[in-house]
């Protein structure tokens, strides 16, 4: 625990798992813009207060079996379903959204890219709701240039579960063209819709195939995530 | 007891397959047109001890729900093999 | 794959002299399990017995080398109380066969030698070559490398920041899969023998992976004689990689090292436990008590032959002093990895290997670590060169615009971005520049530093001529890391080569050797370390002779990375450097004269350097907006690339009286193309002058256009369509 | 006439299985420490259309050997299933 220590801004906690790979990158992601980071351990159900938790991009376990399969079961999830319930913000990144998708609390699944070939490269992201805690500053339609990098980000569910999903907007970014346009030649996956992010119905669980904590440094890339960090750097602030 | 089961994890039908899709298109090229619907799924192989099969059995059953599938996108199949 | 009816020592790879060395320094026969140890350190591939004396001849020393040949890895001061440590491997066997499993397993073989130096992995780099696309197989092979190279790298959380990928037929049979890693350490904290002293009665701790009967490939006759029927051809030859085993052995052992627990640390690779024991043990000048009881095994009833030699991945071997062992077994248990006290240093320089109640080996340590034999082999000269014609005297009658066309599409040429996109080149958050880039630049954290690398190697230069082949090698990655402005300071390689049996093998493994240190000389890059890989051939068809070269380069100040392409337009374009008749060995003679004969470029040493000396110094002063060297291609293919990665088109005259199409795809070396701000343009000149480099001011950046003045023009459009297409086309696939 | 198959692809034995491993590894963390050997591999169902069974059977053969598995390192398994 950091209790005691001067606060110098939110505290978001960062987990983690064997496995995980991004998880320095969205420590200092958080550091870079403003707020505490925190990091959590996967053994450890207690999240030491912290006013938001991240689970970061890897290969969680190796994900061998399915990507966030046996991430689901680890003690950290506990605390994380609990300040979930509570309305606690919670962001998966990559492999943190399908460690979400997995453990069910967020919707739908996460297959093989349509091309089965792991994608690494810059998209353009198109905002569509600011009801969540990473988009509060942003408008509906603005795009972003956020790079993603996964094997397994083609965003599938059922077909009536998807409708519900698109008529509560509960889709939060689609891939998209440079103008905003949806474009299925910018769809670097195969995803259903172009989704390349969603939300729970609450709103406060987010999760993204594109990796913001990879956007925030203009010296090794793209910025299109620093809007999405200071919107979660703000409202967990609103939490304290 | 020991027993021996093998648990088949397939894609909901309906879900796009794209590893079922690349063998589909890669089989004409090496001369086999006469091949269809060709799904890729997982095969697990484990080793149980439990007092009977029927205990054996509901015990696979439950891991095959809760950690070997995902119920959202995929539905299991198990096979008893033999007893080892 | 019947045992053919031969003595085991044979059988085992060892010659009736070898077998007689090991009775001589035993003072009796060798038991089996000796022989298989023996074996297994004295072949080629552990014991370097073809190349070592040449080898030995290879500059090591430099004011900033730290660690030079012998470790793990080489290791290299740049500053800021950080070591950089990098090495190269080969993995182009098993890829063959295998070829995902193979590309994996080769990443996480040199990303271990990375970790026994006690450095944590910054980048990836992976050189490869196939043979032509045109063929099913080797996309098969491509395929399957790519993503087992990305399929490691990418779960292990290390950048793959580089490569090169060439297409020739030699390598149809014979792909070559090359893996180089870097790694960063505090510049007091590598774990190498001389900074880290083992004492007697120190425990030997192997973690990670369990042993299993995988990877003996080597032991396998003497397996298949303990063996029922049939069990040979279960026998697996190729491993699996176990990516998440791989991140767990990081960190854990990174931990273990910050943590000061460990008084050596060494990888399991040739040779597993044997290789690691024996070589901890006779670097600490002892020997040890090796127990195969203590062994992990995955599978039962494992022979002790097995056990000694079984190449088994993701294994670790630390050197611990008693009262650190609780804290070396915690962290393993913390990363959930199985560890295991496997030997004891003992002070005599004995290895006594038990299994049971028996005693089931005993020999000296250092004989099986250093005392490897040494070959002198026959050489025989076959050189190309000599015998075949100039491709600069040869007719060309076609047009420049489609020559520039076919060359752009050329597999070699083309854009790697089908490769390169299936790695991640982002985690660790310090890639400043990657794919795209002369060489990749990584920043170094907590520093302003950033390390430029850039691998090389000229197959179809070295088949023509084996000394300029290698010395081109370097020469080219050296000017690939100053184009971005950063100097060169040391360089590992890749010795990739046929059957050192073989006059003719061994005399272009000898010539390239000799080329390698001439340019090493030449521009202060010493070797710190390496890898040969031989007998890369099938019937007597081998690849091309091909050093691949390894680059590391230093950017002070990382801020002040020179770009590639045309970022801008209205910038002035100048090459600097001269444009000679030489087309041999070119891409152009090959794809459009369907030649590869002549002579490769000449190379003089001294223009290199300076050329390398005036971009660094351009770079350090900002003084250039754009550089790209002038390599395979030539000219046209540089400015075309330029304009490609920066969306910038060109109007240039091609200056000099040489015919159009040798002006255009001459591949003389020493050459690069730059970028410059119109009112810096006097500076550069003058710069140039006093470098006394070769300077021309040939045109201008801007616009959709690409004129060739005079000769023809195209559009950066056609050219990037051409470019980007070539290789997805190649692979059927819709762009 | 047409018939279904389903392909079973296996690591070959001695070969490390990582995906078995974890597996196993995550069982016990969910109250089930009675299971051993867990092995993952692949499950490819496939429908041919061929003149009679042992035609169709001889053709999933080799599409097993050619393009299913890696005989390098996996065997194969094949059920026939119903006819389609
Ligand atoms: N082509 C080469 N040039 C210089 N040094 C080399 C070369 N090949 C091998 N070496 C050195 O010989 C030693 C043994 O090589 P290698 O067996 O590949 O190391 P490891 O056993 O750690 O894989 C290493 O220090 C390596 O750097
Ligand atoms: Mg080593």
């Amino acid at each position: 625990m950091t209790s005691g220590t001067p606060r110098i801004g939110p505290r978001i906690g960062v987990v983690t798992f064997p496995g995980s790979l991004d998880d320095r990158d969205a420590l200092r992601a958080v550091e870079t813009m403003g707020g505490e980071p925190v990091a959590l351990w996967h053994a450890d159900p207690d999240l030491h207060g912290v006013d938001a938790v991240v689970l970061p991009g890897g290969f969680s376990y190796g994900d061998y079996l399915r990507t966030g399969a046996i991430a689901r079961f680890a003690r950290v999830m506990d605390g994380v379903r609990v300040f979930a319930e509570r309305g606690g913000p919670v962001l998966g990144i990559c492999n943190g959204f399908q460690v979400l998708c997995e453990s069910g609390l967020l919707p739908g699944a996460l297959i093989r890219n349509r091309s089965l070939r792991f994608v690494c490269r810059e998209v353009h992201l198109r905002v569509e709701t600011t009801q969540t805690p990473v988009t509060t500053d942003l408008t509906p339609g603005e795009v972003l240039d956020i790079p993603v990098k996964h094997g397994e980000g083609q965003y599938v569910g059922g077909a009536e579960e998807l409708a519900r999903l698109e008529g509560e907007g509960q889709v939060v970014f689609r891939y998209c063209a440079p103008d905003g346009t949806i474009d299925e030649a910018y769809n670097p996956n195969g995803s259903t819709n172009g989704i390349a992010g969603v939300r729970n119905a609450a709103g406060n669980v987010v999760g993204l195939m594109p990796h913001p904590e990879h956007a925030v440094d203009p010296d090794v890339g793209p910025t299109g995530g620093q809007p999405l960090f200071a919107s979660l750097l703000a409202q967990a602030l609103a939490r304290v | 007891m020991t027993f021996v089961f093998e648990v088949l994890v397939t894609l909901k039908p309906g879900l796009s397959d794209p590893q079922g899709k690349a063998v589909e298109g890669a089989l004409p090229t090496l001369g086999w047109s006469n091949v269809r619907d060709v799904h890729v799924g997982k095969h697990i192989r484990l080793t149980v001890d439990a007092d009977d099969e029927a205990a054996a059995l509901a015990q696979v059953d439950e891991m095959a729900t809760r950690l070997l599938s995902n119920p959202v996108i995929e539905e299991y199949r198990i096979l008893e093999t033999e007893e080892a | 794959m019947a045992v053919v009816e031969q003595p085991l020592h044979r059988a085992l790879g060892l010659t009736d002299d070898e077998l007689e060395r090991i009775v001589q320094t035993l003072g009796r026969e060798p038991n089996r399990n000796e022989l298989a140890m023996y074996g297994a350190m004295w072949s080629e591939h552990c014991s370097y017995k073809s190349s070592k004396i040449h080898l030995r001849t290879l500059p090591t020393e430099g004011p900033a080398v730290l660690v030079g040949p012998g470790q793990d890895a080489g290791a290299v001061d740049v500053g800021d109380g950080v070591a950089v440590v990098f090495k190269m491997e080969s993995h182009s066997h098993p890829s063959a066969i295998e070829p995902f499993q193979g590309a994996a397993t080769g990443v996480g073989g040199i990303v271990r030698d990375i970790i026994s130096m006690g450095a944590r992995p910054v980048a990836l780099l992976d050189p490869l070559m196939f043979g032509p696309l045109t063929d099913e197989r080797n996309r098969w092979l491509l395929g399957g490398v790519v993503a087992g190279i990305g399929g490691y790298g990418n779960c292990i959380g290390v950048p793959t920041v580089g490569g090169e990928i060439h297409f020739a037929e030699p390598h149809s049979a014979n792909p070559s899969v090359n893996v180089m890693c870097v790694g960063i350490a505090p510049a007091d904290g590598l774990m190498t023998s001389a900074s880290h002293e083992a004492h007697v009665g120190s425990s030997m701790v192997l973690y990670g992976a369990s042993t299993g009967r995988d990877g003996i490939g080597g032991v396998s006759v003497l397996a298949s004689a303990t063996l029922e029927e049939g069990a040979q051809g279960s026998r697996p030859s190729v491993q699996i990689g176990d990516p998440f085993a791989g991140k767990l052995l990081i960190e854990a052992s990174l931990e273990m090292v910050e943590g000061g627990l460990l008084e050596g640390l060494q990888d399991l690779g040739g040779a597993g436990i044997t290789c690691a024991v024996s070589e901890s043990a006779a670097r600490a000048g002892m020997g040890a008590d090796l127990d195969l009881d203590a062994v992990p095994l995955r599978e039962r009833s494992m022979e002790p032959f097995e056990i000694l030699t079984s190449e088994s991945q993701e294994r670790m071997l630390a050197i611990v002093a008693p009262e650190r062992l609780a804290d070396v077994r915690a962290v393993c248990d913390k990363w959930g990895l199985a560890s295991a006290v496997i030997a004891t240093l003992v002070p005599d320089g004995l290895l006594t290997v038990r299994h049971g109640d028996d005693i089931v080996a005993r020999v000296p340590a250092a004989s099986l670590a250093d005392d490897g034999p040494e070959y002198d082999r026959p050489l025989a000269p076959d050189d190309v060169a000599e015998t075949s014609e100039d491709p600069a005297f040869m007719p060309f009658e076609g047009d420049l615009h489609g020559a520039l066309v076919a060359v752009l599409s050329s597999p070699n040429i083309a854009s790697k971005r089908w490769v390169f996109e299936q790695y991640d080149s982002l985690v660790q958050g310090q890639t400043v520049a990657s794919a795209g880039s002369d060489a990749a630049v990584i920043r170094v954290p907590g520093t302003l530093k950033g390390l430029a690398l850039s691998s090389d190697g000229k197959g179809r230069f070295g088949h023509l001529d084996p000394y300029l082949g290698a010395a081109h090698a370097v020469a080219e990655a050296a000017r690939n890391v100053a184009a971005t402005g950063a100097r060169p300071l040391a360089i590992t390689n890749c010795m990739n080569f046929g059957n050192p049996e073989r006059p003719v093998v061994m005399w272009q493994f000898s010539e390239a050797i000799r080329g390698m240190r001439d340019a090493c000389l030449a521009f202060d890059t010493p070797v710190t370390g390496g890898n040969v890989s031989f007998y890369n051939e099938s019937g007597d068809s081998a690849i091309w002779p091909t050093p691949v070269i390894g680059m590391l380069g230093l950017l002070e100040d990382y801020r002040l990375l020179v770009p590639t392409g045309f970022i801008r337009a209205g910038l002035s374009i100048c090459i600097l450097g001269e444009t000679f008749a030489e087309l041999g060995g070119s891409e152009f003679a090959d794809v459009v004269l369907g030649t590869i004969s002549g002579s490769p470029p000449a190379l003089d040493m001294e223009r290199e350097r300076t050329l390398h000396d005036l971009l660094h110094e351009a770079a350090s002063i900002d003084l250039l907006v754009s550089a790209h060297d002038c390599g395979d291609g030539g000219l046209a293919v540089t400015l075309a690339e330029q304009a490609v990665l920066g969306g910038h088109g060109f109007v240039v005259a091609v200056p000099g009286d040489l015919p159009p199409h040798v002006a255009l795809f001459s591949e003389s070396a020493s050459r690069a193309v730059v970028a410059v701000a119109p009112e810096r343009l006097e500076g550069l000149a003058e710069l140039a002058a006093a470098r006394g480099v070769p300077f021309a001011s040939v045109g201008e950046t801007g616009g959709p256009r690409v004129v060739f003045d005079g000769l023809f023009e195209t559009t950066v459009r056609e050219l990037r369509d051409v470019y980007e297409g070539a290789i997805p086309r190649l692979l059927g696939e819709d762009v």
